[in-house]
Formats: structure tokens, C-alpha cells, sequence
């Protein structure tokens, strides 16, 4: 290639050290430019320049949380069950007859709102990505949703592409759909979230970690080829270092590949089982730069790369593009040099495009070059971990005490009880999501035990991997998060969330073990939104202090808002438990007659940020219901107890719209009315939504028994299970048929 | 009635995993000499009128808003 | 166990072989993997085709793994009577072969569609169908995008006329399938293309029923007796 | 180096779901005077050498039996 002149090697860069760089356009403020100045000792190289612009963003150095995430070590709670903490790609959790799984929840915010099907399957892509490179098999994935009111036009051109974008991917990867949300409010209209979700199970002992230790190990390319993906970014270095007519425009969004992804699934658990990996990273965000730059970092410090060997797509991509290139279903390994002819064999069965792009050394430089020229000569450790560090500055916005005095005890409350349960197991928020989950594969690889509607997804891990040990053990796994209530209170918002998604996997039986977490706010920038993360994380981490449940990874997303209006407040929070016995999982829905319905929990007239305030008068105000995590803990506790006895024949926690919509979804799920007594206020017991609460069915003989493990515990006798439809004796009832045709109508009629 | 043929295809920049699986499952199968193969998308608009000005104006507004995703598609409208 | 040996091919992008391979086993046979690159079936008893999305189905579904080595070996195998089920992916990489008539397209609603479906088994005597009672109603999952079977006028009235439709969907019929096809058979009933997964209701405690189970005992059966 | 295009659609009795779905769209969309839509592929094979009759054969056979499903659909060459 005769372009030499072009490339702004680091003799260039020392000879002309007062060239003009377009690092303001790269979104690097003058200070971090000039901290990479004094880091080399001169100008960076162009190339420099994109691999710090890069690094250094908020997306991959968490400059504006990492102070407000310590928190989640620092307040850690004990936990005999984490192998792999924060910090790694995913925490790893030991669940147990040799067997441990990794986890984790990732945004793909933006991109899903610019191009909705490929935004949203790139972002499984990625989080699936992230998973395999703990050397982990990924098993499932969740996707937790928000959109603006299912009747505006951006929501019908956003949602379905986003599902089908979800499906198309997942499927494609034979993973499981195993659950999420969907949640439509006013304020997502411009910035949707689509948090991807995946689990992965891998053997205890054959935990991999992005590192590059071992001079002399080969740094191996594999995957898809590089191409101009989403490197919108990079188009202003090109045009300060290149001639016009490669100037061709980049695109801003990456394409998802799944069948080269599923492909790639396979050649990596076949990589490993093999035992030819030293050190693995997944390709994301930042591309070549991230990747080199960690493994470099967190191995033995230096690496070599030959640049102009990154096999291309695009003949014309110019070295700066390489390093930011998303081109997605990449991964990067570093191999002795024994393993790299075993490790190519794999890769060619696989017909996985793979290539020796560099070599570990100890030279604690990160150096590349491009056809012979050094481009690239840093530190990897200043670009990896020591990017800049903000305390911004928050403060509580100046409308949070009147909305928290805008309370909704005065609101009117309906007369017609039959009428307003309706109306709501009709609105978007609450009916049924059958229309987005029908699109996801909930089957594939046979493992599934329970998926939607069940409170949370749940997985047996027995025969995941061949020849491994047997097990009776299931992870059950939920996300959630409340965007109204955190807006109320974020500290109290962020531990709802929590949980909530803790009481969901206590539903079904299981103990919860760990979390992950994504979260979704406006501009850091904006002190009223800095205040509401720094809440949240706070909220977050002393609740999971109080639960005893490690914050094992999880990822924050910022700038979402259009304008000047940030979006709610949205942390969504995926718990993970483990069943020792998943045939004893506890299953949603009324399937048989005869059966005890009973409340466990205490109900308090609480409707700050309720769908009921939502949908009967478009209200937000008020406080949040108040938080119990002891009481969360005791009901957990109760449920997994009853759930290994086997004393229960469905459960369904309380959350949304409160006992009616339970009510409403156990007979719909299980296909069996029920017949019960209100002990209290029909409207308050009916739609309030105070926490630490669960409906569950005791099978019949099991009563006493139940009893005695819920002492201390709440318990109402609601009534009992059987007939086709939902009684309330004294004040109405609703067949079957007729919650079906008001509970699943809803989103076909806006969508189809 | 006119046949308006709106071609699309995704812009050279972007990758075409369909064109790609192609073109690499094509020396398997014993055909050689094909350097590539991209996949696209065809439409054949049948509309009731002539194919004057304002309808081609009115079939190229329709490809832009619904026949192709022109944040990663190309296309192209011609007369059959 | 029995001795009988079922091959599950896996191609790139197969999703349900080791669910084929599940079903095989809680059917006391032997399941054996093939491999779509290695032109040898290994002696097995029966084959099946499992569910996916073979070479990403970027082209259309099942066509290019038609052209798989594997599958060089396995066509004349099924014209010579070799039992074979193809589910989902397998029934469309089979029609693409032309070991069964007609096509699976994208579905009408132009939706990827999962749903636990009600089905009648209408033909008993396939290899894979003999352990069904005649009529059975069953439910199963069906799982797919481009699971619209067609075929031409003809075709369709001579699978009826020779009783060729292997099971028909009840209820809302969830691809805008044809007669409301969900499976065929060719002549000899050797060869069973299905599009619902009857390997992912072969256990209470992952499906939502057993129902799927005696696709696999049937061609056990035959084996044995054979 | 020629390019030869490969035009596949659907057979005129086989139902085009997608293609119905597009000309149901158009009306709520504001377009009007649409009679039908319909909606193929459309492939750009490259191939090495000059587009001359050996090398159409050859799309030709390529189409019969990997880009088309002649069961359902038809197709048409043409050098670019
Ligand atoms: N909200 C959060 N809570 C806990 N850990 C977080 C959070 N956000 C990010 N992290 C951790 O910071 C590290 C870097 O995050 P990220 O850049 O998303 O990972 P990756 O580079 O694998 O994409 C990860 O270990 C991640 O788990
Ligand atoms: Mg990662």
C-alpha cells in the first residue's frame, strides 16, 4: 500500500507535536487530551488518539458512575457463592454440584432507536458475547423493554422491530427466551431501553478471564470479518489525516450476524474444551481498541500487533477505523504458541475465520504497527483502567418535594370494581405480553422449566455440557425495574426493583443468590439526573447489603433523553437464584380445583406510582409503597421452604396493579376461576400495591403444614381455587373467557 | 396500469451475511468463477394509473418510508 | 436400551440436535451424532433432521443444507426406505431436497411464532406415527417464521387422496399453512417432514406434555420388529 | 468482471403475504392508487470472468438450483 504518507506514525507524531487534532470531536474534553500527552511524552498518533477517544468515553470508562459503584464492593455483602466479582466481563456465581453460572444485563438503548431490528439483535449479540468469553456456554436470554405509550406511531415503527430484532437474533443462537419486561411510558417516546439479559453455565473450575499473560503467546483474531460498523464516530479522524475520496461515508449502525454468532458459540466451547486458551475477550464497544488494550492490561502487560493483519471487509478501512470498528460476532484469544496450530484446526472444522494478528510481550507497552510502521506505542493500563474520573455534581431536583406531596389519597376512586379491574388487565402495562413473547423461542436445548408468564424464567443446568456431573439443580432468574417509582424516590426505587426481581425468583421456589444490574438515566451532566444514579446506586447497594445478595457486574447507560427531558429513572435489576430440586419448582396458575388461596403479606393503602394512579387518572405523585427487605427475606425464605416440601400448587407475586391483576393472571395461566373473600377495603385490597407480598394455592392436606412454616408471616385466607371464573363474593365476577379477551387483545389490536 | 420495480439493496458498507452465506456455500456445490454474491429485495409496485412524474415521486416517497430501511438499504426505481 | 441407533445430523446452525438426540434416548434408543461435512451416515437405523436455522436460513430455509456432504448419503438412503423425520428446519431442508413435495414458506402473519398448538395425528402408519392412535389430538410446540406449508393444486389433492398429511393443526392454524398442514409424509412413509417440535414435549417438567414422545417410540418400534 | 442480476419471485398462485402486508400498509399510510404490491428477491452475482453464454448457463443452473426454489418461485437472469 503506497499511502505512507498518510499514516501519522509515532515519528511523525514526535516531529510534529503542534499538529491539530480533532480530539473535541471525538468527545474528549481538553484536560483528558492533555493528560494523553503527558502519558507518551508527546502529541498521540491518530491512532492513539482513537484508542484513548474510545476507552476514554463514558460508555467504557464509566468516568461519571465509577465513583457511585464502588459501592456495590465496598458494601458487598459476604457471599460464599461469588467465584468471579465485579470488574470481568460477567460475575460468576457457584451454584453448586461443580457447577457455577455467569450473568449479566447490558443496554442498547440508542442503537435500537435509530434501527430497531438490528440495534436490538446486536445487542444480544453483544451481552451473548460477553458471556461466552467467562467460558461460560450461554443458555438463555431476557430482555427487559421500554417504550413510549403503545399508541404513539414511534412506538408501533420501534416495538416490533425491536421484538423481532430480539427474536430473530436469539433464536437464531438457539437460546431460550426465558423472560423480561415490556413497559410503555410517555417519557421512553425518544429513548427507548432494550437491556439484554444472558445467563451462561460453565463447569467451576474452567472460568476463563480476559487476560494476556505469557510472552511469546499469540493473539489470535477470530470471527467475522472487520468492517466499517458503527464507526459514525470516526468519520472526523478521517477527515483530519485522510484524502477526501476515502472519506465514503461510515455507517453509525452495526448488523448482527447470528448464524456466524451461533457458529462462534460453538468453536469457543470447542476451544476450550480443547484447552487452547490462555486469555479470551469479546469485541463490543471499542472494537480492537478495547480488546487489545484489556487483555494487554490485565495480562502481562505488553502486546505486539500487527494491525494491517486484521483481515478486512473493506479493503479501504484505514487503520484508525480498524480500531473502532463494531463490526459484531468477533472475539480475540491469546494462545501459546504450541496451541495456535490446535486452535486454527477447531477454528477451520467451525469454517471460523481466524488469524495471528500479535504477540504478548513484557514490555509493558501496547504497541502496533501498520504494514512496518509503529502507529501505536502506549501504556495499555493508562487506556484500560486509568481514564478519567468524575465526581459530578448532583443535586436533588427542584420538583421532587412537590411531587412527593402530590399524593394520590385523594384521588376518585372508581364504584364500578368490576369495571377498573378490567380496565386495567387491559392497559398496555398490564395486559398480556403473549404478542412480543410468541416471537421468542422459549424451548430450544430443552431445559426451559419455566418461562413466560411465570414470575421468573427457570433453568435446569443438569446435561448443559457433555460429560458433565449430574444435577437437580435449577437457576431461576428475573429482571425488573420501576421507572415511576424510582422517579418518586430513587433510593426506595432502585430497592423495589430489587426487590421485586428477588420476590420473583422466590415465586418459583428458588433462593436468590446474586444480581445484575443496567442502569438507565438521563445526562450525567445534569445534576437533578446525577442525583437520581447517585440515589439509585446507593438504594441499590444497601439493599442488597441488607439481602445478602452481591451485585455480581452490570452496566450503566446514560444520555438518555430527548432534549433537555430525561427519560424515568430506570435501573432494572436481574436477580439469580438456584432451586436444589427444580422438579419442586413452584409453577404460576390455577391448574387444579380445591385448592387454599391465601395473601401472605401485609396490604397498606399504597398507590404513589401505581398503574392504578397511572391508567385511572394519568397520576404520578406520592411516595413510592414502602420498602420491607426483611419482610422480602422472610417470604422468600417461606417460599423455598414450602416449595421443597412440595406444599404448593401455584404462586404468583404481587406487584403491578396489585392482588386483582394476581388474581386475574393465576386463573388465566392455569385455566381454574377461584372463589374469594376481600378481608378489607375491596378497592385498597384489590389495586394497592404494597411490597413483600404473594398469592400463592396451598394443595389440599398441605394447609397446616403451610401454616406452620409461615409464622410470623401475614397470612389471609382468600378463598379457594376451582370453577371458570374470578369471584370476589359479594361484589362481582368475571369468566375466564372474558379477563382472556380483555388481557390479550390489547397489544394485537395496536401491533398486528 | 404501470409496473414500478423498486430494487433494494443494502449499502455496500454493510454486511450481507445472506450474500456472504451464499456465495461461500457456491464452490461446495461445484460453481466457481463467482468473485460475489449480495442479496436484496425486489418489489413490484403495480399501480393504477400511468407511470408519470408524480406517481414515480409518490413510489420513490413509498420505498423511502416503507419498502427499504434506508439507514442500511439502498435502493433503486425503474419502469418495467 | 435398545440397540437401535438414530443419527441427528448437525449442521451449522442446527439449534435442536441435542433435543433430537434427548428424545432419542428417553426413547431407549441409541442416539448418534452425524456430522453434515462427513459424507457417511455410520451405519445408523434412522435419521433425523432437527429444528434450527441451518446456514443461518439466510437464502431460504433448508437451502444449502440440502447440498451438505452428509446429505449426498442420506438422500438415496431415504429413497431406499432408511426411516428419516425432519422437524422444522429438517422438514424444509427435506422439501428443499424433493424427498417430500411442496415448500414451507414465511408465515402469513410474517411473525416468528412459538406456541404450544393443538394437532391431530391423521396418518398412523409412518415409520414415526405407528404408536399414535388414529385421529389422536395432541398438543406440541410449534416453533418457527417460515412454516407456511405449500404446494401445488395437484400435490395437495394427491397428499390427501393418499392420506399423506401426517398431522393437520387445531385451532387457530399458526402459519396460514394449507389444509392446515403441520407434517407430511412421502410415499413409502419413510420419510416424515413435521413442523411442530415434538422433541420439546417429551417430559412433564420441560414441555407442556409428553404428547411428542411416541414420534420417537414409533420408528423404535419399527426397528425392532424389522 | 460482470455482474449478472437474478430476479426471484414468488409464483403468481402462491399467496405473497409480505407483499399483501406492504399494500395494506400503504393506504393507512397516506398512499393511495396502489393496485398490488409484490415482494421477491433479487441477487448481484459477480462473476470472474465476461458475462458470455457459458457463464450464463452457469448462473443459470445456479439459480435453478441454489437461488430459486423452482417449487414455488420463478426466476429471471439478466447481465448488468
Ligand atoms: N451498574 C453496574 N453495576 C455493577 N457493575 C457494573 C455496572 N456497570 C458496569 N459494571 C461493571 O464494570 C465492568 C465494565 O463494564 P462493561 O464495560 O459493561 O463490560 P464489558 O467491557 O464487558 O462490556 C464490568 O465488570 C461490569 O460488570
Ligand atoms: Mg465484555
Amino acid at each position: 500500500m503506497s499511502s505512507a504518507p498518510h499514516i501519522d506514525s509515532v515519528s511523525r507524531a514526535a516531529e510534529t507535536p503542534d499538529e491539530r487534532q480533532p480530539y473535541a470531536e471525538l468527545g474528549m474534553k481538553t484536560d483528558e487530551y492533555v493528560r494523553v500527552k503527558h502519558i507518551l511524552g508527546r502529541r498521540p498518533t491518530s491512532c492513539e488518539l482513537a484508542i484513548y477517544s474510545v476507552m476514554w468515553s463514558e460508555h467504557c470508562s464509566y468516568k461519571s458512575s465509577k465513583v457511585h459503584l464502588r459501592q456495590f464492593g465496598t458494601k458487598a455483602p459476604e457471599s460464599d457463592a461469588l467465584l468471579v466479582g465485579m470488574g470481568e466481563n460477567a460475575g460468576v456465581v457457584d451454584v453448586g454440584d461443580g457447577w457455577a453460572v455467569t450473568f449479566k444485563i447490558e443496554s442498547h438503548n440508542h442503537p435500537s432507536y435509530v434501527e430497531p431490528y438490528q440495534g436490538a439483535a446486536t445487542g444480544v449479540g453483544g451481552i451473548v458475547r460477553d458471556i461466552m468469553s467467562m467460558g461460560a456456554r450461554p443458555v438463555a436470554v431476557m430482555d427487559s423493554l421500554r417504550f413510549g405509550p403503545a399508541d404513539a406511531p414511534d412506538t408501533r415503527r420501534v416495538l416490533p422491530g425491536v421484538v423481532a430484532g430480539i427474536g430473530g437474533y436469539g433464536n437464531s443462537l438457539g437460546l431460550p427466551n426465558i423472560g423480561g419486561e415490556v413497559v410503555f411510558d410517555e417519557s421512553y417516546l425518544g429513548n427507548p431501553l432494550v437491556n439484554a439479559l444472558c445467563l451462561g453455565v460453565l463447569r467451576k473450575d474452567q472460568i476463563k478471564l480476559a487476560t494476556a499473560p505469557g510472552p511469546g503467546n499469540k493473539v489470535v483474531l477470530f470471527g467475522n470479518r472487520t468492517g466499517p460498523d458503527g464507526i459514525g464516530g470516526a468519520s472526523v479522524l478521517a477527515s483530519a489525516t485522510f484524502d477526501e475520496e476515502s472519506q465514503a461515508k461510515r455507517p453509525s449502525v452495526q448488523v448482527g450476524d447470528p448464524f456466524t454468532e451461533k457458529v462462534l458459540i460453538e468453536c469457543c466451547l470447542e476451544l476450550f474444551a480443547a484447552d487452547v486458551v490462555v486469555g479470551i475477550q469479546d469485541l463490543g464497544a471499542a472494537g480492537v481498541s478495547c480488546a487489545t488494550t484489556e487483555l494487554a492490561a490485565k495480562g502481562t502487560g505488553g502486546m505486539d500487533v500487527r494491525l494491517d493483519l486484521v483481515p478486512l471487509r473493506d479493503e479501504t478501512l484505514r487503520p484508525e477505523e480498524i480500531l473502532m470498528s463494531e463490526s459484531q460476532e468477533r472475539m480475540m484469544a491469546v494462545v501459546t504458541p504450541e496451541d495456535v496450530d490446535r486452535f486454527m484446526e477447531i477454528c477451520a472444522k467451525w469454517d471460523m475465520p481466524a488469524t495471528v494478528i500479535g504477540e504478548v510481550t513484557d514490555t509493558g507497552r501496547l504497541r502496533m504497527t501498520w504494514h512496518g510502521e509503529l502507529i501505536v506505542d502506549i501504556p495499555p493500563g493508562t487506556a484500560a483502567d486509568e481514564g478519567p474520573v468524575y465526581d459530578r455534581p448532583y443535586s436533588r431536583p427542584l420538583d421532587q418535594d412537590e411531587l412527593q406531596r402530590r399524593d394520590p389519597a385523594g384521588l376518585p376512586r372508581p364504584d364500578d370494581l368490576r369495571a377498573e379491574l378490567l380496565r386495567l388487565l387491559g392497559s398496555p402495562n398490564l395486559a398480556s405480553k403473549e404478542w412480543v413473547t410468541a416471537q421468542y423461542d422459549r424451548y430450544v436445548r430443552g431445559n426451559t422449566v419455566l418461562a413466560t408468564p411465570a414470575d421468573a424464567g427457570l433453568l435446569r443446568i443438569d446435561e448443559v455440557m457433555p460429560g458433565a456431573e449430574p444435577s437437580t439443580r435449577g437457576v431461576a432468574i428475573s429482571t425488573d425495574g420501576n421507572g415511576r417509582y424510582t422517579r418518586l424516590d430513587p433510593y426506595a426505587g432502585a430497592q423495589l426493583a430489587l426487590a421485586e426481581a428477588y420476590r420473583n425468583v422466590a415465586a418459583v421456589g428458588a433462593r436468590p443468590l446474586a444480581v445484575t444490574n443496567c442502569l438507565n438515566f438521563g445526562s450525567p451532566e445534569d445534576p437533578e439526573v446525577m442525583w437520581q444514579f447517585a440515589e439509585a446506586v446507593r438504594g441499590l447497594a444497601d439493599a442488597c447489603q441488607t439481602l445478602g445478595v452481591p451485585v455480581t457486574g452490570g452496566n450503566v447507560s446514560f444520555y438518555n433523553q430527548t432534549g433537555s427531558t430525561a427519560i424515568l429513572p430506570t435501573p432494572v435489576v436481574g436477580v439469580l437464584g438456584v432451586i436444589d430440586d427444580v422438579t419442586n419448582r413452584v409453577r404460576p396458575g390455577f391448574t387444579e380445583e380445591g385448592a387454599t388461596v391465601l395473601l401472605l403479606g401485609e396490604t397498606r393503602e399504597e398507590f404513589g406510582g401505581s398503574e392504578w394512579a397511572h391508567v385511572a387518572h394519568g397520576h404520578l405523585g406520592g411516595l413510592p409503597p414502602a420498602v420491607d427487605l426483611a419482610a422480602e427475606r422472610r417470604l422468600a425464605e417461606l417460599m423455598a421452604a414450602a416449595a421443597a416440601e412440595g406444599l404448593l400448587l401455584a404462586s404468583h407475586d404481587l406487584s403491578d396493579g396489585g392482588l386483582a391483576i394476581a388474581l386475574a393472571e393465576s386463573c388465566l395461566t392455569g385455566r381454574y376461576g377461584c372463589r374469594v373473600t376481600l378481608p378489607a377495603d375491596p378497592f385498597v385490597t384489590l389495586f394497592s400495591e404494597s411490597t413483600a407480598r404473594m398469592l400463592v394455592a396451598v394443595k389440599p392436606g398441605a394447609e397446616s403444614r403451610f401454616a406452620e412454616l409461615a409464622a410470623g408471616i401475614a397470612v389471609t385466607e382468600l378463598g379457594r381455587t376451582g370453577g371458570d371464573a374470578l369471584v370476589i363474593e359479594d361484589l362481582f365476577e368475571i369468566s375466564i373467557t372474558e379477563l382472556r379477551e380483555t388481557h390479550t387483545s390489547t397489544l394485537p389490536a395496536i401491533f398486528d | 396500469m404501470a409496473r414500478v420495480i423498486v430494487d433494494v439493496m443494502l449499502k455496500p458498507e454493510i454486511l450481507d451475511a445472506q450474500g456472504q452465506a451464499i456465495a461461500r456455500a457456491l464452490p461446495r456445490l461445484g460453481f466457481t468463477g463467482v468473485a460475489s454474491v449480495r442479496q436484496g429485495k425486489r418489489f413490484e409496485v403495480e399501480i393504477d394509473g400511468p407511470a408519470d412524474d408524480a406517481a414515480l415521486a409518490e413510489v420513490r416517497k413509498m420505498a423511502e418510508t416503507l419498502l427499504a430501511n434506508t439507514v442500511i438499504e439502498d435502493f433503486t426505481l425503474r419502469v418495467e | 436400551m435398545s440397540t437401535a441407533r438414530v443419527g441427528v445430523i448437525t449442521f451449522p446452525g442446527s439449534l435442536d440436535d441435542r433435543d433430537a438426540a434427548r428424545a432419542v434416548r428417553l426413547a431407549e434408543a441409541r442416539a448418534v451424532p452425524l456430522w453434515h461435512a462427513d459424507p457417511d451416515l455410520h451405519g445408523v437405523d434412522a435419521v433425523i433432521l432437527p429444528g434450527g436455522f441451518s446456514y443461518g436460513d439466510y437464502l431460504r430455509a433448508g437451502a444449502i443444507a440440502r447440498f451438505a456432504p452428509v446429505m449426498q448419503e442420506l438422500i438415496p438412503a431415504a429413497r431406499a426406505g432408511l426411516p428419516v423425520l425432519g422437524i422444522c428446519n429438517g422438514f424444509q431442508v427435506l422439501c428443499e431436497s424433493h424427498l417430500l413435495p411442496g415448500a414451507l414458506i414465511r408465515n402469513e402473519n410474517l411473525h416468528f411464532g412459538c406456541h404450544d398448538q393443538r394437532l391431530r395425528v391423521e396418518n398412523t402408519e409412518t415409520a414415526w406415527t405407528s404408536e399414535y392412535s388414529p385421529g389422536q389430538e395432541v398438543v406440541i410446540p410449534v416453533k418457527n417464521g417460515e412454516g407456511r406449508y405449500v404446494a401445488d393444486a395437484a400435490t395437495l389433492s394427491e397428499l390427501e387422496r393418499e392420506g399423506r398429511v401426517v398431522a393437520r393443526y387445531l385451532g387457530v392454524n399458526p402459519n396460514g399453512s394449507m389444509n392446515d398442514i403441520a407434517g407430511v409424509t412421502n410415499e413409502a412413509g419413510n420419510v416424515v417432514g413435521l413442523m411442530p417440535h415434538p422433541e420439546h414435549a417429551i417430559e412433564e417438567l420441560t414441555g407442556p406434555g409428553t404428547d411428542g414422545l411416541p414420534f420417537f417410540t414409533s420408528v423404535l418400534k419399527r426397528l425392532v420388529n424389522a
